[in-house]
C-alpha cells in the first residue's frame, strides 16, 4: 500500500534531474513546517491560557538540541518560502515558463543568499549563549 | 462556450464558471499560491525579528505580555496590530499548511479513502483546536501571572 | 490455455490502414483491431512528407494529372483503374481527415497547405505541383494519431501487442486468425467473417533501411504459408535520401522545399540527369544517379554517399537560377522540416543549415506484396478468384496502385483511400455472411505449434547471425542494381540460411514476453519473402521502375508488360497477370 | 569502443525481485544505447526483453530510464551517455514492470484516454476543409509532436506518488484538443482536468519537460491548460 510513498521518496532522490529533489525538499519542508507550526500555535497560546506551560516552551526552544532544530527550520522556511515564490511566480506568469532552468537556478541563490547569513547569526546567538553562561 | 475570432486570425474562447469539486480544486490551488506569497513577507519577518533581533534565548513571557498586551489591561494601538499581524498569519498559515498535508494525503492514502478521510479528520481536528485556541488567546491578551509580574 | 474471441471482423495491423478500415467497418459490424504493437508504435508515425491530393490550394492541380504522374512514376505498371480511384478518393480522404482534426499545415487563408514533392508535376508545364498536403514533416504521426484518436471515440475494441502468427485460411475462406498474446504467450483464436490484413512492409530483409524493427512481413509469408501467392515481389523502392550508414530517412519534403544533391566535387548533378525535374525526379531514377555518380568516381571523398544540401544559402541559390522566385531562410526551413533537422544532428552530428548531409539510398517500401481488388479482396490467383472474407490493405496490398515505383505520398493516400474501402467492403460483407464453423483447437494447435517447435529447437545457430548475413547479402545482391548471376547466388544463399535456420537456437524459452523467439519468427518470415523476392527479381529480365538488372537495362514492355505473382508450395512457383490499362498508354519515362 | 552495460533484469517467470546484470559490448561510440541493447541481446543473452521498432525516436516504444533519467535508447548516443564506460539502464518508473525493460502501459494508456483524446466538433462538416488561420494552428503546434511514449508521466514525482494522476502526457494530449480551434469540447476537458487528479497535482516540477524526447514544452502546455482554468479564457 504504501508503494507509492517509498518509490516517491526513495526515486525523488535518485532520478537524476533537478526538479525531483526540490519537490521532495518543498513537501519536507512544508510537513516539517507544519509540524512545528503545530507545537508553536500551542506553545504561544498558553500565554494567555497557562503562562507556566508558556515559560515552559519558552525555556524549551533555550536548550541544545532545539537549536539545532531552530537550524533546520530556518534553512526549511527560507527553502520553502523561496522556492515556493518560485512556483507561484512561475505558475501565475506563463510568459516565464521557458526560462525556468534560470529560475531554479536563481531560486537556490536567493535561498543560499538568505540561509546563510540567517544561519550564520543564530548559530553565532546560540553558541555565545551557550559558551556565555 | 463562446467563440470571437480575432482579426489577426487568434481565436479566443470563454468557458463557463466549474463547479463542484473542480471549483474547490483550482480554489484550493490558487489560495495555495496566494497564501504562499503572503507568508513570504509574514512568516520571513516574525521569524527573522524573532531569531534575528531578538534571538530565541532572549524571548521571554515578559515580552509576549508587553506585544500582545495582558488581559485586562488597556489596549494599545500597537497591541491590535501586533495581535492582527498574528491572526492573520495564523489563519493563512494553518489553512496553507492544512491544505498541503490534504495534498500529501492524497498522494499517499488517496487511494486508500478509508485511511485517507481519517487521516484528514484527525489532522483537521487537531489543526482547528489549536489555531482556534491561537486566536482565543490573541483576543485574550497574555496573561500576566504573577511570577511574571514580580520579575 | 488458449482463448477463442469472436468478431464480425479483424483488422490485423493498426498502421494508417488497418486504423482506417477499422474505423470505417465498426460504423456497421462488431470489429477488433489486433496489433503486435501499441496502434501509436505503427511505422505510418514515422512517414514524414505528406499525403498528396489533388485539392489545387495553391496552384492549379486536377486528379488526372496525379493519376497521370502516379503511372508515369510507376513505369507503367500501375492498374490503371485502381489508380484513378486512388487519385480521385484522394480528395475526399484528405478532407475527411481534415474533419477527423488533422492539423495540416495552413495556408494564408486557412486552408490545407500543400508541397512540392518528386514526380508530381503539372501535366502542361511539367514542372513540379504543389500537390503534398502536409502537417510540417510529420505528416504520417498526425494521420496515425488522428485515426487512433478517433478509434478511441468510436470505441473500437483493441487487442494490443498481439502478434498474429497464422491466417484460418482453407480452400479459399478466411475465417480469421491465431494471435499470441505477447505479454503471457498465450494464445487466441480469432474466429471471423471478415479478416483484413494492413501489417505495413517488409523492409527488415535489408540492412540500411528506413524500416522499423518490427516490419518483418509476418502476414504475407502466413499467407505464402497457405498456398496464397504474393504478387510483384521484385518490385522495392529504395529512397535516394536515408541518412549515410543508418538508413533513417530525410524526406523527400526537404527536396520538395528546395533541397537538392551535391556530388563530391560540388555539382549539382541531377540537373545532368533529369533536367526538368532535377532534383524531384521519381525516387527509383535519383538512386540509381546517385550510385551512378558514385561508381564513377564522384562519391564524396571518392566513397559510397553524395550530400543533400538545404543550406538556405544554396537552396536560394538554385531556386534564383531555376527563375524559382521563392526564397526560404533558418527559420522557415527549422518550422517546416523540424524533425529531420533534428535527426541529422541527433544521429550524425551535422547541422542542415549550416552542413550539407551525408546521405545514401536506403531499403524503403514495398511496391509488391498481397494482390487485391480495387475494393481490397484478396486475390486467390492470377485470375482474379477471391479468398473470401480476406482482404488486405496499405503497404502490405498490391492493388496495384504504385506499379514498378512509387511516387513521395503515394503511400499514404494509398492507406486511407484503400482502407476505407476494404473497411466499407469487409462491413458489408460481414454483415450479410454468417460464421462458418472452425475448429479452434487444431487452429490453436497448429498457431502453438509453429512456435514450439523454435521454442524447443535444440541447434547451434544464432538467429541474429542468420539475419545479419542475410541484411548484407540482400543490400549486396537484391539492392538497387541487380544481375542475373547475382540474384542466383542470391537465391542459393538465402535457401542455405534456411536451412541453417531450421538449426537454430534461442536463449528464451519461457512465455511472458519471449521476444526472442518471436524475433526468431519473424526472421523465418523474412527468409520467405527474401526468397520470393530474388526469385522474382531473376524471373523479371527487364529494368522497370524499382527494378534495375544490369544484364538487361531497358524496359521490355512486349515480354514484361505484367505482374509477376509467386506461390511457395514446397518450391516457388511464378505466373503472371497482365496490368489493366485505361486511358494512359505507356511511353518513355522522361522528366 | 567496449561499454558496459548494467541492467536491471527481471523474469516473471523465474525472479521474485529485480536484480543487476552487466555485460559488456564492443559498439561504436556513435551507436545509439539500442544499439547496445540489441548487442546484448542478439550475441551475449537472448532473454533481455525491451520494446522498440522505429530506431530513431519516432513510435515511443523504447522509453528508459539510462544512467538515472527517462530517455529514448533509440535517441542516447553511447557516446554521451557512457560515463567511464558505464551505462546504466533501468525500466520506467511508476508503471507495473512485467520484464526486464517492459513496463505495464495500461495505466498510462487509460489516462489518455480520459480526457477524451480526440476531435469533437458537431457542426455538420463543410464540403471542403475546415479553414484555421495558420495563427490558429500555431498555438497547438508543440503539443501535437507528442509521441505518447511517457518519458515525461513517468519522470514525474506526482505520479510517482499518486499513480491516479492523469500526468502530463494526457495533459500534453488534451491541450492539443483545447488549443485547436476547431475543437467544441474544450470545456468538457477542462472540467475533466480540474478534478482532484488533473491538472492541480502537477507541482511544476519539469522533469516531463526535461524528459521529453520530442522536445516539447510540457510544463508550459500544463500551464496554459491551468491559466485557462484559472481564468476561463482559452487564448
Ligand atoms: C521513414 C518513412 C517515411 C515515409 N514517408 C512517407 C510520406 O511522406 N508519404 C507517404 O505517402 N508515405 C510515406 N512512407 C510510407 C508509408 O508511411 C508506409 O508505407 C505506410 O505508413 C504503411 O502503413 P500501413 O498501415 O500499411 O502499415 P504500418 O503503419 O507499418 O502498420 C503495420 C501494423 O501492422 C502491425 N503488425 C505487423 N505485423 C503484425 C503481426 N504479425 N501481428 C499483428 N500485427 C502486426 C503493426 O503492429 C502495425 O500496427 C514513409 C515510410 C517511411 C518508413
Ligand atoms: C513562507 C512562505 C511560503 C510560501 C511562498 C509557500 C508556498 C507554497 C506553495 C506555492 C506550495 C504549493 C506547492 C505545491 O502544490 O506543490 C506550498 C506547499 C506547501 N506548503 Fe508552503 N509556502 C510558504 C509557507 C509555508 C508554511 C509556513 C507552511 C506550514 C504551515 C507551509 C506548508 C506547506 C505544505 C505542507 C505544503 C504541501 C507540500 C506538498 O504538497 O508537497 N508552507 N507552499
Ligand atoms: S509529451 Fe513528450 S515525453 Fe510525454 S509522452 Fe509525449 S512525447 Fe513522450
Ligand atoms: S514533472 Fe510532474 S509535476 Fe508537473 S511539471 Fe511535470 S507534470
Ligand atoms: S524505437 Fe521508436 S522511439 Fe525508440
Amino acid at each position: 500500500m504504501l508503494r507509492p510513498l517509498v518509490i516517491s521518496f526513495r526515486e525523488g532522490i535518485a532520478y537524476r534531474a533537478k526538479g525531483n529533489l526540490l519537490w521532495l525538499l518543498h513537501r519536507i519542508s512544508g510537513l516539517g513546517i507544519v509540524v512545528f507550526l503545530g507545537f508553536h500555535i500551542f506553545g504561544m497560546s498558553m500565554a494567555a491560557f497557562n503562562p507556566a506551560l508558556h515559560e515552559r516552551a519558552l525555556e524549551l526552544y533555550k536548550t541544545p538540541p532545539f537549536a539545532v532544530g531552530e537550524l533546520i527550520l530556518a534553512f526549511l522556511l527560507i527553502f520553502h518560502a523561496v522556492n515556493g515564490t518560485r512556483i507561484a511566480i512561475l505558475e501565475l506568469r506563463p510568459q516565464l515558463w521557458e526560462k525556468h532552468e534560470v529560475a531554479t537556478r536563481l531560486s537556490l541563490i536567493i535561498t543560499a543568499a538568505l540561509a546563510l547569513p540567517t544561519l550564520g547569526i543564530m548559530a553565532y546567538k546560540s553558541i555565545s549563549h551557550f559558551l556565555g553562561h | 462556450m463562446t467563440t470571437t475570432t480575432l482579426t489577426q486570425g487568434r481565436t479566443v474562447r470563454t468557458i463557463q464558471p466549474l463547479q463542484g469539486k473542480a471549483r474547490f480544486e483550482r480554489a484550493m490551488w490558487l489560495f495555495m499560491r496566494y497564501s504562499g506569497l503572503a507568508l513570504v513577507f509574514l512568516a520571513l519577518s516574525h521569524f527573522w525579528v524573532q531569531h534575528l533581533l531578538i534571538g530565541t534565548h532572549a524571548i521571554t513571557t515578559a515580552q509576549t505580555v508587553v506585544f500582545w498586551g495582558a488581559q485586562g489591561q488597556p489596549i494599545t494601538l500597537g497591541n491590535v496590530l501586533f495581535r492582527l499581524y498574528y491572526a492573520v498569519m495564523l489563519v493563512l498559515a494553518v489553512g496553507h499548511g492544512i491544505n498541503g498535508v490534504r495534498q500529501v494525503a492524497y498522494d499517499y492514502f488517496g487511494h486508500r479513502p478509508a485511511i485517507y478521510k481519517g487521516l484528514m479528520a484527525v489532522v483537521t481536528t487537531i489543526a482547528a483546536l489549536i489555531s482556534l485556541g491561537g486566536l482565543v488567546a490573541l483576543a485574550l491578551g497574555a496573561q500576566a501571572s504573577s511570577e511574571v509580574a514580580m520579575r | 490455455m488458449p482463448q477463442y474471441h469472436q468478431f464480425d471482423a479483424i483488422v490485423v495491423g493498426a498502421g494508417g490502414a488497418g486504423l482506417m478500415a477499422a474505423l470505417h467497418a465498426s460504423r456497421s459490424v462488431k470489429t477488433a483491431v489486433i496489433s503486435k504493437l501499441y496502434p501509436t508504435r505503427s511505422h505510418t508515425g514515422t512517414a514524414q512528407g505528406g499525403i498528396s491530393a489533388a485539392l489545387g490550394n495553391l496552384e492549379e492541380d486536377h486528379w488526372e494529372w496525379h493519376a497521370y504522374d502516379t503511372i508515369k512514376g510507376g513505369d507503367f505498371l500501375c492498374d490503371q483503374d485502381a489508380v484513378e480511384i486512388m487519385c480521385r478518393e484522394a480528395i475526399d480522404a484528405v478532407i475527411e481527415l481534415e474533419h477527423m482534426g488533422l492539423p495540416f499545415d495552413r495556408t494564408p487563408d486557412g486552408r490545407i497547405a500543400q508541397r512540392r514533392f518528386g514526380g508530381h508535376t503539372n501535366n502542361i508545364t511539367k514542372k513540379p505541383v504543389m500537390r503534398a498536403c502536409h502537417a510540417a514533416d510529420r505528416t504520417g504521426h498526425m494521420i496515425l494519431q488522428t485515426l487512433y484518436q478517433q478509434c478511441i471515440k468510436q470505441n473500437v475494441t483493441f487487442f494490443d501487442e498481439f502478434q498474429v502468427v497464422d491466417v484460418l485460411v482453407e480452400n479459399g475462406v478466411c475465417n480469421g486468425v491465431v494471435a499470441v498474446e505477447l505479454a503471457t504467450g498465450e494464445i487466441h483464436v480469432f474466429h471471423s467473417k471478415a479478416t483484413l490484413i494492413a501489417t505495413g512492409g517488409f523492409g527488415k530483409m535489408w540492412k540500411v533501411t528506413s524500416n522499423a524493427h518490427s516490419l518483418t512481413g509476418d502476414l504475407p509469408a502466413a499467407l505464402l504459408r497457405r498456398g496464397l501467392p504474393l504478387e510483384d515481389m521484385e518490385f522495392f523502392q529504395f529512397h535516394p535520401t536515408g541518412i549515410y550508414k543508418l538508413g533513417i530517412l530525410l524526406s523527400e519534403a526537404a527536396r520538395g522545399e528546395g533541397a537538392v544533391f551535391i556530388n563530391g566535387k560540388g555539382e549539382r548533378f541531377m540537373a545532368r540527369y533529369m533536367p526538368t525535374l532535377k532534383d524531384l525526379a521519381p525516387r527509383d531514377i535519383c538512386s540509381r544517379c546517385i550510385y551512378q555518380e558514385i561508381r564513377e568516381g564522384r562519391g564524396v571523398d571518392g566513397k559510397d554517399y553524395v550530400y543533400l544540401d538545404f543550406r538556405p544559402e544554396v537552396i536560394n541559390r538554385y531556386f534564383e537560377e531555376d527563375g524559382n522566385p521563392k526564397r526560404v531562410d533558418a527559420h522557415y526551413l527549422e518550422q517546416k522540416l523540424p524533425d529531420i533537422i533534428e535527426f541529422a544532428r541527433v544521429y550524425l552530428g551535422v547541422d542542415p543549415i549550416t552542413q550539407p548531409v551525408p546521405i545514401q539510398p536506403t531499403a524503403h517500401y514495398a511496391m509488391g506484396g498481397i494482390p487485391t481488388t480495387n475494393d481490397a479482396e484478396v486475390l486467390a490467383d492470377e485470375t482474379g478468384r477471391i479468398v473470401e472474407g480476406l482482404y488486405a490493405a496499405g503497404e502490405v496490398a498490391c492493388v496495384s496502385v504504385h506499379g514498378a515505383n512509387r511516387l513521395g505520398t503515394n503511400s499514404l493516400v494509398d492507406l486511407v483511400v484503400f482502407g476505407k474501402r476494404g473497411g466499407v467492403r469487409m462491413a458489408e460483407y460481414a454483415k450479410q455472411a454468417s460464421f462458418r464453423p472452425i475448429n479452434y483447437d487444431t487452429a490453436a494447435k497448429e498457431g502453438a505449434a509453429q512456435l514450439d517447435r523454435i521454442r524447443n529447437n535444440n541447434g547451434t545457430e544464432r538467429p541474429s547471425a542468420i539475419r545479419k548475413e542475410l541484411q548484407a547479402l540482400m543490400d549486396d545482391k537484391v539492392g538497387v542494381y541487380r544481375t542475373g548471376a547475382g540474384l542466383e547466388e542470391a537465391l542459393d544463399h538465402i535457401r542455405d540460411l534456411q536451412a541453417r535456420f531450421r538449426r537454430i537456437r534461442i536463449d528464451d524459452k519461457g512465455y511472458k514476453w519471449n521476444t526472442d523467439l518471436m524475433e526468431a519468427w519473424e526472421l523465418g518470415n523474412l527468409l520467405d519473402l527474401a526468397e520470393v523476392t530474388a526469385y522474382s527479381a531473376l524471373w523479371r529480365q527487364e529494368s522497370r521502375g524499382g527494378h534495375y538488372r544490369e544484364d538487361y537495362p531497358y524496359r521490355d514492355d512486349t515480354n514484361f508488360l505484367k505482374h509477376s505473382m509467386v506461390w511457395k508450395d514446397g518450391k516457388l512457383e511464378i505466373r503472371s497477370k497482365p496490368v489493366r490499362i485505361t486511358r494512359y498508354p505507356p511511353e518513355e519515362r522522361k522528366y | 569502443m567496449k561499454v558496459t552495460l548494467k541492467i536491471k533484469r527481471f523474469n516473471p517467470e523465474v525472479d521474485k525481485k529485480p536484480h543487476w546484470e552487466s555485460y559488456t559490448v564492443d559498439v561504436e561510440p556513435t551507436d545509439r544505447v539500442l544499439d547496445a541493447l540489441h548487442e546484448v541481446k542478439w550475441s551475449i543473452d537472448g532473454t533481455l526483453a525491451l520494446r522498440r521498432s522505429c530506431a530513431h525516436g519516432i513510435c515511443g516504444s523504447d522509453a528508459m530510464r539510462i544512467n538515472g533519467r527517462n530517455m529514448l535508447a533509440c535517441k542516447a548516443l553511447v557516446k554521451d551517455v557512457a560515463k567511464d564506460g558505464v551505462i546504466t539502464v533501468e525500466p520506467i518508473l511508476g508503471l507495473p514492470v512485467v520484464k526486464d525493460l517492459i513496463v505495464d502501459m495500461a495505466p498510462f494508456f487509460a489516462h489518455y484516454r480520459a480526457i477524451m483524446p480526440y476531435l469533437v466538433n458537431n457542426d455538420p462538416p463543410p464540403e471542403r476543409e475546415r479553414l484555421q488561420s495558420p495563427e490558429d494552428r500555431a498555438r497547438y503546434d508543440d503539443t501535437t509532436k507528442c509521441i505518447l511514449c511517457a518519458c515525461c508521466t513517468t519522470s514525474c514525482p506526482s505520479f510517482w506518488a499518486r499513480g491516479e494522476y492523469v500526468g502530463p502526457a494526457a495533459i500534453v494530449q488534451a491541450h492539443r484538443f483545447i488549443f485547436d480551434s476547431r475543437d467544441q469540447a474544450a470545456e468538457e476537458r477542462l472540467r475533466i482536468l480540474s478534478e482532484p487528479d488533473g491538472v492541480w497535482r502537477c507541482r511544476t516540477v519539469f522533469n516531463c519537460t526535461e524528459a521529453c524526447p520530442r522536445g516539447i514544452q510540457v510544463t508550459k502546455a500544463i500551464g496554459e491548460v491551468k491559466e485557462a482554468l484559472r481564468t476561463g479564457v482559452i487564448r
